[in-house]
């Protein structure tokens, strides 16, 4: 039972780090990113990069390939989202095609193979009698901090309150002064940033792989439909619930079933309430 | 004349905030009544539930002596309800009879063979002759509430619901919209319910009216008594700006 | 919609006439091959425009379809041994069923949510395939499949036939009242209702024919390949089918075929260029959302042939 | 889930090119066409081709056969099945190669099954362990007989080579009585799990649990949690698609207090060890041949390959490069590339490979035993030695505990 509290709460941090960032930018912008899971590979194998090839140390490398990959958002969707936001289709179209390219530049550039990550802690832990890594740990510690710091962000400070305009009324913010793009600019950025920080934190003990965004972007998708197109705090208890039912499906079912979780939870969802547990609300 | 349409203790609540109160009122058949009422009373809500576009909180609605209450929209239409919206919304990229042409596929419709010439006609009819292959995006705004009309009776309806017709208009256009509606309800002996918020517009149309105010119906009865009716004019000109904005 | 005019006539019977003797002139098994990948390619590009480019409503599971049918081919040649040939109509018959199961859950959602409903329609199927892998086969499939016709120039041709039979009735659903009709649904489904219109009858049958062709495809594909697997029911499969479409341009229907046989066609040429084949690809698509947004083939159509009409 | 790649190159595969050896061809002769389906980006594929091409260099370098170079031709196969039978496809229509030798995925395998048959075009396997690949040749020989088997030995034998290791080194001398299997959804998995339990359990070894996971899993703590649940004292895991990579480190960085071994196939690779940090510490992993003295081609084939390649080969490598020249020995004997001679004489190999002697059985599929090829356990220890712990006779050193679990 520890073990599936522990494992659970785990996969739930992740999964939030993931779904928080994607939820943001569709809740502010309106932009459905089919390239989120990209910013998740692109943070591993720059983290990979900085390490292994440049050298740099670890904790230094982490939040450069944060910020390089923040930044990689931030050109994506000024110069390839924003031109193509009136339609929907062209937006999730354009996404994909960066996706797409993303994939493809990873595999041009280091092959199929497996590249490794090292990890920031190598101890092994041991709550109550489970076992469990050090870094599993300290995926979930960062994954609470990025997702209260978040909170204070938006919470507590002049920008926040100004993306929380946006993301209720684009045209009113934009009225009152709001430079709406610039606003864009900022949460793609820190969507991107929280995606790849999933990724520099999940690669030592997952695969680093150019296919490794997919079932993330799978994930993320799955929950934001769960917790509500747009909502924070809908994603935030989406993810524990996926987090927690996937957990509890492999421990007490089998492994090859937890893929299914997420994919029923969001049928079920658009059957019951298409909305989402929070979503049709204010963003936060 | 009998009662086409019954409406019994119809409450709409949002959350804390009730749209519409209690209405209750009966519609005879080839009667001509419009609803009354500054921006926000509830008429549209009103209107929207009558066409099934939403359901009540609790009450009852009849047509044609039929519970149509939890009827779909489309259902409630083939029943010989048909409705026109406060923003006119044409199909955009489709030209003005293919427009008209949707409705004339309304199984109210069926009997008719030639489904193009029908549409045609009704253009005619209502003042759009001639030009059924001009794109609807650069209509102006008269042009789209015939379309609209021209779409509503394409349903052969037995009672035509009018949202606001005149809103946006010129005082040129109104007076040839009113002309056309007038002569629908003569021509055809058509039962004619219409929203306005403007008292002018409708003194010359109307044989009815029901005044509404904040959701509740606070009067019912020839225009001439109910432009003397203390509770209307409380409610039109006892808020000045009201009264500017419908003058 | 445009009406055909004889140009376009003339202009189909061109491209067909191409399309069927091109194995004739290069006398290779391998184009014969790629050819029936184009053609099928083809009937699902077109069946998905029918409905999804019609209606507005961008199903992002057509892959469901697909493997339905082609799994239904599957089946009736690994399990029951059957004629071969019954598997089409059944194919048909259970892309329907499915589409009937799917669709009315999901039809009524609007903007994103019916796309990613169809989605994970699609991938829910996907991973029961692998998770009951004891009868479908899991990663592997199923294999053993009979080919329909020995011939694989005479497979072609009758594929092409397929697609040729399958664009024309789609094409004429399009430009009949029906047509009409799913276009006024995807303009507004609220006037659609105030006009009478009964908007989930509609959207339920233009996917269930989108569908039925999807499934023929589908088991016309098992039946060329000889074995079916999971990932014909993948995102990746419904988003090819996508691409293609707005590619052709988005509701023309003859413009989804003749994209989906071009980008299959495409894909095989790139081979030169080796790796960086699918960096060219994807950059072509970026260039093409860019630059074309209605669009490639039915807006070029249109242009070459306006002088003409 | 699939690579994104995929559905794009929807009847594609990438053409490698031709690999051709680089001595000038003879002029008056077109070359012996062998055509390599296989993975070309995974390390299985890379060796398959490059294998292939050392030996084609070795025959062309004496002259090619019959007065003719051979040529070898590549198309990517993917794991894929659609891509796979894409790849027959050109292999055989387009480029009209003679033989085909590659393959790695069963399944895909299994697919390509008809295509080749249609094609009368010989296939030697190199890589995929299905049995029932070639279990048509004797029930369809006329047309079937097209397909052999080279390597590796199938996945039944790989089985019985398993139980060999768990009633032999497991409980005959290590006393782990109890074990677990875990394995990957896949066809040649399927094949061998009954007939590794069946024998485990005959041989008196308990089967506390066995459990399949899906490829694309990447995270096994449940499964890790369930396997020390049940008691088992040793973890046999079988996968060859899914990662070795992840399975590896996770079992690693949560101590499990069980040891782990069995075919693993990426684990096989030279550079696993260091891929994973040096997490596979203790792993024990059936391979097909390693360095050693097996015969006396093994050694030679191996420093030569290093060499040129900079890597150790995997088995796909030796598979390949033993059906270069047991083709070319084959066409030599019927002084011709006519399918229907070349096959009477493939029929009659007999040669000495790199990892045993090469005979085939009556399905065309290659036999083991004493002398012949065979499954080998070789521990992955400190530094990245490997060190073979079993069968008894070939054994190079001692099997070691995990770190976690020695004191």
């Amino acid at each position: 039972m520890l073990q599936i509290l522990i494992y659970g709460a785990v996969s739930s941090a992740i999964y939030a780090m993931l779904a928080v960032g994607f939820t943001l930018i569709f809740g502010v912008a309106r932009i459905l990113n089919l390239a989120h899971g990209s910013f998740y590979a692109l943070g591993a194998y720059a983290a990979y990069v900085l390490t292994s090839l440049l050298k740099i140390p670890l904790f230094l490398a982490a939040p450069l390939a944060v910020l390089l990959v923040a930044g990689f958002g931030v050109v994506m969707e000024r110069f390839l989202v924003r031109p193509l936001r009136q339609s929907q289709l062209a937006v999730l179209m354009i996404t994909l095609a960066v996706s797409l390219a993303v994939e493809q530049a990873l595999f041009l550039i280091f092959g199929s193979e497996y590249r490794n990550v090292p990890s920031f802690v190598a101890e092994k832990l041991s709550i109550g009698g489970v076992d469990i890594s050090g870094q599993r740990l300290l995926a979930l510690v960062a994954g609470v901090l990025v997702l209260l710091t978040l909170w204070l962000f938006i919470q507590r400070t002049r920008l926040g309150a100004a993306i929380l305009a946006v993301s209720q009324d684009p045209e009113a913010a934009q009225y009152m002064g709001i430079p709406t793009n610039r606003i864009f600019s900022i949460v793609i950025a820190i969507s991107a940033g929280t995606a790849a920080l999933a990724g520099v934190l999940v690669s030592p003990f997952l695969t680093v792989q150019p296919t490794m965004g997919l079932l993330p972007m799978v994930k993320a998708f799955a929950i934001v439909i769960v917790g509500g197109l747009g909502s924070i705090p809908g994603s935030i208890i989406a993810s524990l619930i996926l987090g927690y039912s996937e957990t509890i499906v492999a421990y007490l079912i089998s492994t090859s079933w937890t893929e299914l979780v997420s994919l029923v939870a969001v049928v079920i969802t658009l059957m019951i309430r298409p909305s989402g547990i929070l979503g049709r609300r204010a963003a936060f | 004349m009998t009662d086409l349409l019954e409406v019994n203790g119809v409450t709409k609540r949002f959350g804390g905030l009730t749209a519409v109160k209690n209405a209750t009122f009966t519609l005879k058949k080839g009667e001509f009544t419009g609803i009354l009422g500054p921006n926000g009373a509830g008429k549209t809500t009103l209107f929207n539930i009558l066409t099934g576009f939403m359901q009540p909180t609790t009450g009852t609605i009849h047509f044609n002596g039929e519970l149509v209450r939890e009827l779909a929209p489309y259902k409630i239409v083939n029943r010989g309800m048909a409705r026109t919206f406060q923003l006119t919304r044409p199909f955009v990229g489709m030209n003005l009879l293919e427009n008209v042409l949707v409705a004339c596929m309304s199984p109210r419709a069926s009997n008719d063979k030639d489904k193009e010439e029908r549409a045609s006609y009704l253009l005619a009819q209502v003042g759009l002759g001639g030009r059924d292959k001009e794109p609807v995006e650069t209509l102006p705004y008269g042009d789209l509430r015939r379309l609209e009309i021209a779409r509503a009776l394409a349903t052969r309806p037995d009672l035509l619901l009018l949202d606001e017709p005149f809103a946006g208009l010129g005082s040129g256009e109104i007076e040839q919209l009113a002309q056309l509606i007038r002569r629908l309800h003569r021509e055809q002996n058509l039962t004619i319910l219409l929203i306005e918020h403007k008292l002018r517009e409708f003194m010359a149309l109307v044989s009815r009216v029901i005044a509404m105010n904040f959701g509740e119906i606070i009067a019912v009865g020839p225009p001439e008594e109910i432009v003397k009716n203390e509770k209307v004019i409380e409610a039109y000109i006892g808020k000045t700006e009201d009264a500017h904005a419908s003058a | 919609m445009r009406r055909i005019s004889l140009i376009d006539i003339a202009g189909a019977i061109v491209l067909v006439a191409i399309l069927a003797l091109a194995p004739m002139f290069v006398s290779s098994n391998y184009l014969t091959g790629v050819l029936t990948v184009c053609a099928v390619y083809g009937i699902w590009a077109s069946s998905w425009d029918f409905m999804s480019g019609l209606t507005g409503r961008e199903n992002f599971g057509h892959s469901l379809f697909i493997g339905a049918g082609a799994y239904t081919a599957g089946f009736l040649a690994t399990i029951w041994s059957t004629n071969p040939w019954l598997s089409l109509p059944t194919a048909v018959g259970v892309a329907i069923a499915f589409s009937l199961l799917v669709g009315f859950p999901t039809l009524r959602l609007r903007g994103p949510y019916f796309a990613l409903a169809m989605l994970s329609a699609s991938a829910i199927l996907q991973r029961l395939c692998l998770i009951f892998w004891e009868y479908t086969g899991g990663e592997e499939g199923l294999y053993g499949l009979d080919p329909l016709i020995k011939s694989p120039l005479h497979y072609y041709w009758f594929v092409l036939a397929v697609l040729v039979v399958t664009v024309i009735v789609l094409t004429l659903l399009a430009q009949s009242h029906w047509g009409l009709l799913l276009r006024a649904i995807r303009g507004d489904e609220a006037t659609c209702q105030a006009a009478g219109i009964n908007v989930t009858f509609y959207k339920i049958a233009s996917l269930m024919i989108s569908a039925g062709f999807a499934g023929l495809g589908g088991a016309l594909y098992a039946h060329y390949q000889l074995q079916v697997s999971p990932p014909l029911f993948s995102v990746v499969v419904s988003i090819t089918v996508i691409i293609m479409v707005y590619v052709g341009g988005i509701g023309s229907i003859y413009g989804a075929a003749v994209a989906a046989i071009l980008l299959t066609l495409l894909t095989e040429m790139l081979r030169g260029f080796g790796e960086y084949r699918l960096w060219i690809y994807t950059l072509t698509l970026m260039l093409i959302l860019f630059f074309l947004p209605n669009g490639l083939i039915a807006p070029l159509w249109r242009r070459l042939t306006e002088r003409l009409r | 889930m699939d690579s994104f790649l995929r559905p794009l190159a929807a009847a594609s595969m990438i053409f490698a090119g031709a690999l051709a050896s680089t001595a000038p061809a003879s002029a008056q002769q077109a070359p012996i066409k062998i055509g390599v389906p296989t993975s070309i980006q995974l390390q299985v594929g890379r060796d398959t081709q490059n294998a292939a091409k050392l030996a084609a260099e070795e025959i062309n370098a004496k002259g090619g056969v019959l007065g003719r170079k051979l040529e070898i031709v590549v198309a990517d196969e993917t794991e894929n099945p659609e891509q796979g039978i894409a790849a027959i496809k050109k292999l055989t229509a387009d480029d009209k190669v003679n033989v085909l030798i590659g393959g790695y995925t069963s399944g895909v395998t299994l697919a390509q099954l008809p295509h080749i048959s249609s094609a009368k075009t010989i296939y030697i396997g190199v890589g995929a362990a299905s049995p029932s690949i070639t279990q048509k040749v004797k029930s369809d020989y006329d047309n079937y007989k097209y397909i052999f088997r080279a390597f590796p030995i199938n996945a039944a034998h790989q089985a019985r080579a398993l139980v060999d290791f768990i009633n032999g080194k497991l409980k005959g001398e290590m006393k782990l009585s109890k074990i677990a299997i875990v394995g990957e959804n896949a066809k040649w998995v399927q094949d061998l799990v009954p007939i590794l339990k069946k024998g485990a359990t005959d041989g008196g070894t308990e089967v506390k649990m066995a459990e399949f996971f899906d490829t694309s899993t990447s995270d096994f703590s449940p499964l890790f949690a369930k396997v020390k649940d049940s008691g088992a004292q040793y973890l046999i895991v079988i996968l060859s698609h899914a990662s070795s990579d992840i399975f590896v480190k996770q079992w690693h960085d949560a101590q499990v207090p069980i040891p782990i071994g069995g075919i693993d196939v990426k684990s096989q690779d030279a550079d696993f060890f260091t891929r994973v940090s040096g997490k596979a510490n203790a792993e024990t992993v059936g391979m097909f041949a390693i360095r050693a003295p097996l015969t006396p081609k093994t050694i030679p084939f191996w420093d030569e390959f290093v060499k040129r390649f900079g890597t150790a080969p995997v088995y796909t490598g030796i598979g390949a490069y033993d059906a270069v020249h047991i083709y070319a020995d084959a066409v030599k004997r019927a002084n011709s590339v006519e399918p229907d001679a070349v096959i009477k004489e493939l029929e009659k190999t007999d040669h000495v490979g790199i990892a045993g002697k090469l005979v085939f059985d009556e399905t065309h599929d290659v036999k083991t035993g004493p002398g012949l090829q065979n499954l080998l356990f070789v521990q992955w220890q400190k530094n990245g030695e490997r060190v073979v712990v079993w069968p008894k006779e070939a054994a190079t050193g001692a099997m070691i505990a995990p770190p976690w679990m020695s004191n």
